[in-house]
């Protein structure tokens, strides 16, 4: 418990296999709050797996895993991790594709999630601000009421964004956010997400090295479920196993 | 009443008043007492046999047997009786040969069930000391069957004579048990019975000892308890031991109607309610290979099952094919607008086959290797049941093979698991859609056949076997054959030990919450597939 | 809106349909099947729907009814009871027919029978059915438990020695009831209550292996046993394999069926099955004019030599007859004065017997044991001397021992009270 | 709050909808008693039993959808709440007879009195009383899909495997009605009904109050329907179809939002089934059919699922074809009803309202200037995929399969 003191994320230990395959294999990974982390690694290093555990949809075989110095997310479920303050994009942009831009933000908006307080909300003022607000960010505010299958896959990736940030949450984790993305959208996003990792605590997975480069953050290797190097973005890229296994010659 | 049966009462009265006038000397006329069972009624015949039996002439017996087999016949034109065989007449007593049957107006001495037992007491007696020892063994089974005071000299008499083991055996069995039966044998006589009764008469050795018991004084009701108690244990184990049979056979029923399923739902995600009808299909596909046999070649009937086995397999699969080319193409990717359009087409699969066929059950044989039931240590095994279990392996077997070993199963795998890296790497998608969904149709139709061997063959067969077949897929795990094969089994079985105690309605109806809740602590079935795929 | 344009259409297409002009003198008499074409009764009920074709075919060749032709109305209600109901009502409110002769279940009578009531029309009911019912606007032209269930029993007892029993059947009301009555007649003659064994099995049953075995068990403690059979249509196919192939031969352990008919036997080789038995009130092999030349003209409409006549047939043909005779005694074909004139109206059977109409609205019947013959035909070893009128309310049930049903003046009542001479049921009696 | 919700509940669509149903509500019955038989205008009692009958299935295909339209659990069970609440109003029929029965036994039912029952078991207690029987409907249908869905959804069964157990719910339910050991009139099931609330069932008055009643639960259920899918939650529900475990990841509770829909779906079933019992004058087990459950589902994708009008008008068009049919071509309707569930779901995957709005969009684009046509890129991909070119153009509602 001590050793998770003072931390955002801590993973230690962590292991999970699927029949056979050691997906994870004693994996150790800490963010402070405020902190960005980039993680890198070849494809099935384990960084969806690890994602998956951290917000509940996969249980560890063995490790600990905390959030916020205190909460052990081994024993909560996907909606419960998500209401501590987790909010997670996927690799694949996955919005609500029936329902406009507007609802997509609606629902992921930091409002209390029970059956009927859902059933009787209606947005106060304050809400439809905060929307608004966010749809500026995300620059999708002359698409509010279009559906969200219609959106380019850039623009489907700012909408998620825009969802993570009306979650509010205390720690994000974002996988791929710049895939199908155009170079200026693509610094712009970096942009935003160091904006948004001064006030919280940010885990980014990305191939993309320019853009690791953009964020200028600390950064994380793993390959074959365990971390293979650490530290800055040169550092690990000098780093010779790191080339040998990921980067290539 | 009507005038023909009234006038051949009449008749027969007066035949059977002149012959218990004339006496014993009448009694010994054969010819003529046989003549007179044309015209006797049900009641009289049971004396004529009687009286023909008392004769203890042997030359009796073959009139007997065609009385027994319903192939004793009256000319109508001269009244005469005579017996039929293979569409030629012959006197029931001399053998010789009058004639063809087939413009003779003939009709049928018919008996009941009373008669016919008396029948074979009497030609049990007859028999006996035949020179052929199968024509013997039946005799003694027949007197085992039929214990009568008359019998036990007789059975002495062959006893003494008897030189063949088996007929030696099945004559001190028969004997043992008449001497049971009988009310004035002596105690020593039964007590020495009981051990034989006990050992040698097989599943019917409890209910001769029972019914011994209730006559028998103290002394002997002692040996007999034992010798009873010692047979239930015994029976006990083989009971739960038959029920496990009974499970395994009843599970591979469910193998064999869920198993195409288990390739059109399992592997390719459609829901396809029209499985159903596919082993419908199979069944009718039996019915009318065996009725075209029927009518042109009656003694390849043993024979049906084989040439409908393939026939059923080809047509099914063409069936599924052109459903799969037709209606399903459209719907990958739309599980559950699969189950809309394949109830629509199970709809009118069976309307159709009602409009051509009718809406009533068709007839479809047992050939003579599926009838009947054969002993196995304790265990009564029915043929039928017998040949389906192997059948039911068989095919799990062949699918395997085809699945794991041949190309076709390859590509079939691909395509399921990932269609469009399928297509990229050359195979040709539609072929192996339609080659799938052919496959487990024809599967369902190979089952089909087999089903026809125990249940109806009418319009609504599919509809009995769909639900159970979903059931047993998803039990099983979806996608994966020995889950299946599990699941069925699993099932089979445990209906099969709820059955005694809760009822066959409500056994099944447990066996369904049990489903329910397994599949709470399973979301996936038995054999779920694991990781990362199976999510998305 | 579409919608209210789908429901006015809807509506405005069905009023069209109801709107059908009084009918005048040449106008025909319509006559209303109502019976499942479809679904799982469609096997059974199929047959009857032709038969009625036929009859009324055969009727309109004899000059019609009352100078007008006759024509059937034929509807499927697809083994569905409440659309049963739903077509009944459409058959009297927007066909208008004048008689209709239907249904096979149980549950359809029930689920039409206040239709029938609340729209005066005549129903012919052609099944043998559990009784304990009898309705002003109904016919029942099958057997009551007390022309079928209970001179079988009698039969096995007296004639095969059986000292044990059987009491096999689907888990439904006909069986139940008929169950009921035999279980309680049994014990009245003196049968212990460890000699009886009841046994019910879902619809559609088709795995008898442990049933088979059990009866086989039961079968072999010493004394003469029988199964007396209320199985349904569909289960007795893979019971009757099930026994012949576990060796239950008729000689050992004979079975006795109430629903097992020719149409029944269609449907399989009956070879391993001669000596089981059934009991109706009708066969086809029964060798009288009537029934001959009934054979005869079938097959020619039927168009095919090979399809069986049954049991539920002859009761359409009694059913169609009575109707017709009825209808020529009253001079119409109003509900009203056919249900007054139809009662003691007599019509040959089959069977060289004659069907009365009797007050309760059930007719007279022989009652005929056949045994089963290996070419799928019944050869009769046993038949009632005396014709047996139908009984509404079985004399062995305590509850309706004392009722009686009668549908002339004075009484007019169907669960008439001979203790306490009223009308409404037995237990009239006790709450008093 | 609550006034919000329902203020959000009539939007344009819904407001016809209830505005016409609560017309029906009174001028059917109004058209069947005043205006005199023969008279034009005239509404026969056997098109107002019919029509009754065909509103109760409309409410019950609408409650399927609010389930499968919008939350994606495709349940081959609901036959079974409806049955249940069937069940629950003919015990409350049946205790109403009395005296009246063939037995004229007080209390006892005519099934049970020839069955040999002594007394009344104790779960038939109370049913003669209206409110009881109101309550049950109600309670017994919610309580059994409370209860299920609890289970299944929080075992996370979806998809296939979440159908079949409600259909092995289904089934088991009709195994269990069969028994007549169990009470309830076996096969036979309860029938020859005689009074609702005193007044005779069969009496004209009584049809036209069953007709409006149904007009007006039905109206009620399109009310309540449409202000669960126009609020946040209904909203929740849509995507819990779409992206289950998207969902989840945003904090929401999808086992609760599934059992919420659930519920409420199997309560408007079972007072769906309460009313069209009084009106087609029997229940029996045979409601709790598979199969009859499965024709719910295709009432519902004929008229358009994920849409309010849709199964209304799916289970209204399908019933009148299967009565118009079954009368005129008794042996070939089966092969017109096969036919068209295969139609509509290879060229109407949206049903007969999906269709309306193509049909408004072809001709709205026409109007204005042409629209952007799809993607060539995407009609290629669904091609390749073997999809009908004919669902594409509008988003494809993806129920989790």
């Amino acid at each position: 418990m001590n050793k998770a003191q003072d931390t955002m994320l801590y993973l230690d230990g962590v292991s999970v296999a699927f029949d056979g395959f050691k997906a994870l294999n004693n994996l150790s990974i800490i963010v402070r709050p405020a902190e960005m982390l980039a993680i890198i690694g070849p494809n099935g290093a384990g960084k969806t797996t690890m994602m998956d555990i951290i917000t509940g949809k996969t249980r560890p075989d063995a490790g600990d895993v905390y959030f916020d110095g205190r909460t052990d997310l081994t024993r909560l479920d996907e909606a419960a991790i998500a209401n501590l303050g987790i909010g997670r994009k996927f690799q694949k942009p996955t919005v609500f594709e029936s329902q406009t831009v507007w609802d997509n933000l609606e629902m992921a908006l930091k409002k209390p999630r029970g059956i009927f307080r859902t059933l009787f909300y209606s947005a106060s003022g304050e809400d439809i601000a905060r929307i608004e607000d966010i749809l500026d960010t995300v620059r999708l505010a002359d698409r509010r009421d279009d559906l969200a299958a219609d959106l380019s896959h850039g623009q489907k990736q700012w909408l998620e964004i825009g969802m993570l940030l009306a979650q509010d949450p205390k720690l994000l984790l974002v996988d791929e956010p710049v895939a199908g993305m155009t170079d200026a959208e693509t610094v712009e996003t970096a942009r935003l997400l160091k904006e948004i990792a001064e006030t919280r605590s940010v885990v980014v997975v990305e191939h993309d090295m320019s853009f690791v480069r953009d964020l200028a953050t600390r950064v994380v290797c793993l390959a074959e479920g365990s971390v293979l190097a650490e530290g800055t973005l040169d550092q690990v890229s000098a780093n010779p196993i790191v080339i040998e296994r990921y980067l290539g010659r | 009443m009507r005038p023909t049966r009234s006038l051949r009462l009449i008749f027969a009265c007066l035949g059977l008043a002149l012959a218990l006038l004339a006496g014993p000397a009448r009694a010994q006329d054969i010819p003529g007492l046989i003549q007179s069972m044309g015209e006797a009624s049900l009641r009289e015949l049971g004396g004529i046999v009687e009286e023909l039996a008392a004769t203890g002439d042997s030359a009796v017996a073959p009139a007997l047997e065609a009385l027994a087999e319903g192939d004793l016949y009256v000319n109508e034109a001269d009244g005469r009786v005579v017996i039929v065989t293979r569409n030629r007449m012959y006197d029931p007593v001399t053998q010789e040969e009058i004639g063809p049957a087939a413009d003779a107006d003939l009709s049928r001495i018919r008996i009941n069930n009373s008669l016919r037992r008396d029948v074979a007491a009497a030609i049990g007696g007859l028999t006996l000391m035949s020179d052929n020892p199968s024509v013997r063994l039946s005799a003694a089974r027949s007197m085992r069957a039929n214990p009568s005071e008359e019998n036990l000299a007789l059975l002495d008499e062959a006893l003494a004579a008897e030189t063949d083991a088996t007929v030696r055996g099945a004559m001190e069995t028969a004997h043992a048990v008449t001497v049971l039966s009988l009310a004035d044998t002596s105690i020593e006589d039964k007590r020495a019975a009981v051990p034989v009764v006990a050992q040698n008469a097989g599943r019917e050795a409890i209910t001769i000892l029972n019914s011994a018991l209730g006559s028998a004084p103290d002394a002997l009701a002692a040996d007999i308890r034992s010798a009873i108690a010692g047979l239930e244990q015994e029976r006990a184990i083989w009971a739960a031991l038959q029920n496990v049979w009974f499970g395994v056979s009843l599970g591979s029923v469910l193998l064999l109607a869920a198993i195409g399923l288990a390739i059109t739902f399992g592997v390719m995600g459609v829901i396809n309610m029209a499985h159903g009808e596919m082993v419908m299909l199979g069944a009718y596909t039996t019915f009318v290979v065996q009725d075209v046999i029927r009518r042109n070649a009656p003694e390849l009937f043993d024979y049906s099952l084989a040439i409908a086995l393939p026939l059923a397999f080809l047509i099914t699969a063409l069936i599924g094919i052109a459903i799969e080319r037709g209606v399903i193409r459209w719907l990958y990717g739309r599980a559950l607008e699969t189950l809309l359009a394949t109830w629509g087409l199970s709809l009118i699969l069976q309307q159709t086959v009602r409009s051509i066929f009718g809406p009533t059950n068709r007839q479809v044989g047992n050939p003579s290797w599926m009838s009947g039931s054969f002993e196995f240590y304790g265990l009564a095994i029915t043929w039928n049941r017998f040949w389906i279990v192997i059948f039911a392996i068989a095919v799990f077997a062949a699918l395997l093979v085809v699945l794991n070993r041949t190309s076709l199963g390859l590509q079939m795998r691909a395509v399921t698991q990932n269609r469009r890296m399928a297509s990229a790497m050359g195979i040709r998608t539609p072929f192996v859609d339609a080659m799938t969904f052919g496959l487990g149709s024809g599967i369902a139709g190979l089952a089909g056949v087999a089903l026809s061997q125990i249940d109806n063959v009418s319009p609504n067969l599919g509809q009995g076997y769909i639900i159970d077949s979903f059931m047993v897929v998803v039990f099983g795990g979806v996608g994966n054959l020995w889950g299946t094969l599990v699941g069925a089994l699993t099932l089979g079985v445990a209906n099969k030990f709820l059955e005694p105690y809760a009822g066959a309605v409500l056994g099944k109806i447990l066996i369904l919450v049990l489903i329910i809740l397994f599949i709470q602590r399973r979301p996936r079935g038995l054999f779920a597939l694991k990781g990362r795929a199976v999510e998305s | 809106m579409n919608m209210k344009f789908a429901l006015g259409a809807a509506l405005a297409g069905t009023l069209a349909l109801s709107m059908t002009p009084a009918y005048a003198q040449d106008e025909p008499i319509k006559v209303g099947i109502l019976h499942s074409l479809s679904g799982t009764m469609a096997i059974s009920e199929t047959t009857l729907k032709d038969t009625m074709l036929f009859l009324i075919e055969q009727q309109n060749a004899k000059g019609g009814l009352l100078g007008r032709q006759l024509e059937p109305v034929v509807v499927d209600i697809a083994s569905d009871w409440p659309l049963a109901a739903e077509k009944a009502r459409e058959l009297l409110t927007v066909n208008e027919v004048d008689a209709v002769f239907g249904c096979w279940t149980s549950v359809c009578r029930k689920s039409v029978l206040p239709v029938f009531e609340e729209l005066n029309g005549l129903l012919f009911y052609p099944v043998q059915y559990e009784g304990e019912e009898s309705q002003r606007n109904v016919f029942y032209t099958g057997a009551s438990p007390n022309q079928q269930a209970i001179p079988a029993v009698d039969y096995l007892r007296d004639e095969e020695g059986v000292e044990r029993w059987v009491l096999a059947g689907t888990d439904y009301v006909y069986p139940q009831t008929t169950n009921k009555i035999l279980e309680q007649y049994l014990l009245d003659a003196g049968v212990a209550p460890e000699d009886i064994m009841i046994n019910y099995t879902p619809f559609g049953h088709s795995d008898w292996q442990t049933i088979v075995s059990e009866i086989k068990a039961f079968g072999s403690e010493g004394k003469k046993t029988a199964v007396v059979s209320t199985i349904n249509g569909d289960a007795n196919v893979p019971f009757y394999r099930e026994l012949a192939n576990q060796g239950i031969a008729a000689e050992d352990i004979p079975v006795v069926a109430f629903s097992v008919g020719e149409e029944e036997l269609s449907g399989f080789d009956t070879t391993p099955l001669v000596g089981h038995l059934a009991a109706w009130n009708y066969f086809m092999s029964v060798e009288t004019p009537e029934n001959e030349e009934f054979i005869t003209a079938w097959h020619e409409f039927i168009g095919s030599e090979d399809r069986v006549t049954n049991d539920p047939m002859e009761a359409h043909y009694i059913g169609f007859n009575l109707w017709v005779k009825a209808v020529e005694a009253a001079g119409s074909t109003d509900p009203d004065a056919v249900i007054d004139s139809i009662v003691g109206l007599e019509t040959p059977n089959l069977t060289g017997g004659i069907a009365t109409m009797l007050p309760n609205h059930h007719v007279t019947k022989p009652v005929l044991i056949g045994e089963i013959q290996d070419d799928g035909q019944f050869f009769v070893v046993w038949e009632t001397e005396d014709l047996v009128p139908g009984d509404a309310w079985s004399d062995f049930l305590p509850e309706s021992a004392m009722l009686e049903a009668d549908w002339t003046a004075p009484i007019n009542c169907g669960n008439y009270n001979t203790q306490t001479q009223t009308c409404g049921g037995s237990e009239v009696a006790s709450a008093n | 709050m609550i006034t919000q919700a329902l203020l959000r509940a009539l939007d344009k669509k819904a407001i016809w909808l209830v505005a016409i149903l609560l017309a029906l509500a009174v001028a059917v019955p109004a058209a069947n008693l005043l205006i005199p038989a023969g008279q034009p205008g005239h509404v026969p009692t056997y098109i107002v039993t019919l029509f009754g009958k065909y509103l109760t299935y409309a409410m019950l295909a609408l409650a399927l959808d609010l389930v499968w339209g919008y939350c994606g659990i495709l349940s081959l069970g609901h036959g079974a709440f409806f049955a249940l609440g069937g069940y629950a109003m003919g015990m409350y029929l049946m205790r109403q007879i009395g005296t009246r029965g063939v037995y004229a036994h007080p209390t006892l039912p005519d099934f049970m009195v020839f069955l040999n029952w002594r007394e009344l078991p104790w779960y038939w207690q109370g049913f003669d009383q209206f409110w009881f029987a109101c309550l049950m409907i109600v309670l017994v249908p919610g309580l059994l899909a409370f209860v299920f869905g609890f289970f299944a959804f929080r075992s996370r069964v979806t998809g296939v495997y979440l159908s079949i157990i409600t259909q092995a719910m289904t089934f088991a339910l009709l195994l269990a009605f069969f028994r007549n050991d169990m009470g309830f009139g076996g096969n036979n099931g309860l029938t020859d009904f005689k009074d609702i609330l005193g007044q005779p069932v069969q009496a004209a008055t009584t049809r036209g109050a069953l007709f409006a009643a149904s007009a007006i639960a039905l109206a009620l259920s399109v009310l309540v329907c449409s202000m669960i899918v126009n609020s946040k939650l209904g909203k929740v529900m849509v995507a819990v179809r779409d992206a289950e475990s998207r969902t989840r990841f945003l904090g929401y509770r999808v086992e609760y939002v599934k059992l919420f829909a659930f519920t409420v779906s199997a309560i408007m079933a079972g007072i769906a089934g309460a009313l069209y019992v009084p009106q087609v004058g029997i229940i029996n087990p045979g409601e709790f059919e598979p199969a009859n459950s499965i024709e719910v589902v295709i009432w519902t994708a004929v008229g358009g699922r994920g849409t309010i009008v849709g199964p209304i008008i799916g289970a209204v068009l399908v019933n009148m074809g299967k009565s118009y049919f079954t009368g005129a071509l008794p042996e070939l309707w089966l092969f017109a009803l096969g036919a068209l569930f295969i139609f509509v779901t290879l060229f109407l995957p949206k049903g007969i309202v999906g269709l309306l709005g193509q049909w408004r969009d072809m001709t709205a684009r026409r109007e204005q200037a042409p629209a952007a046509p799809p993607p060539p890129a995407q009609a290629a991909v669904a091609a390749e995929r073997g999809e009908d070119p004919a669902t594409l153009g509008d988003v494809q509602p993806k129920p989790a399969e």
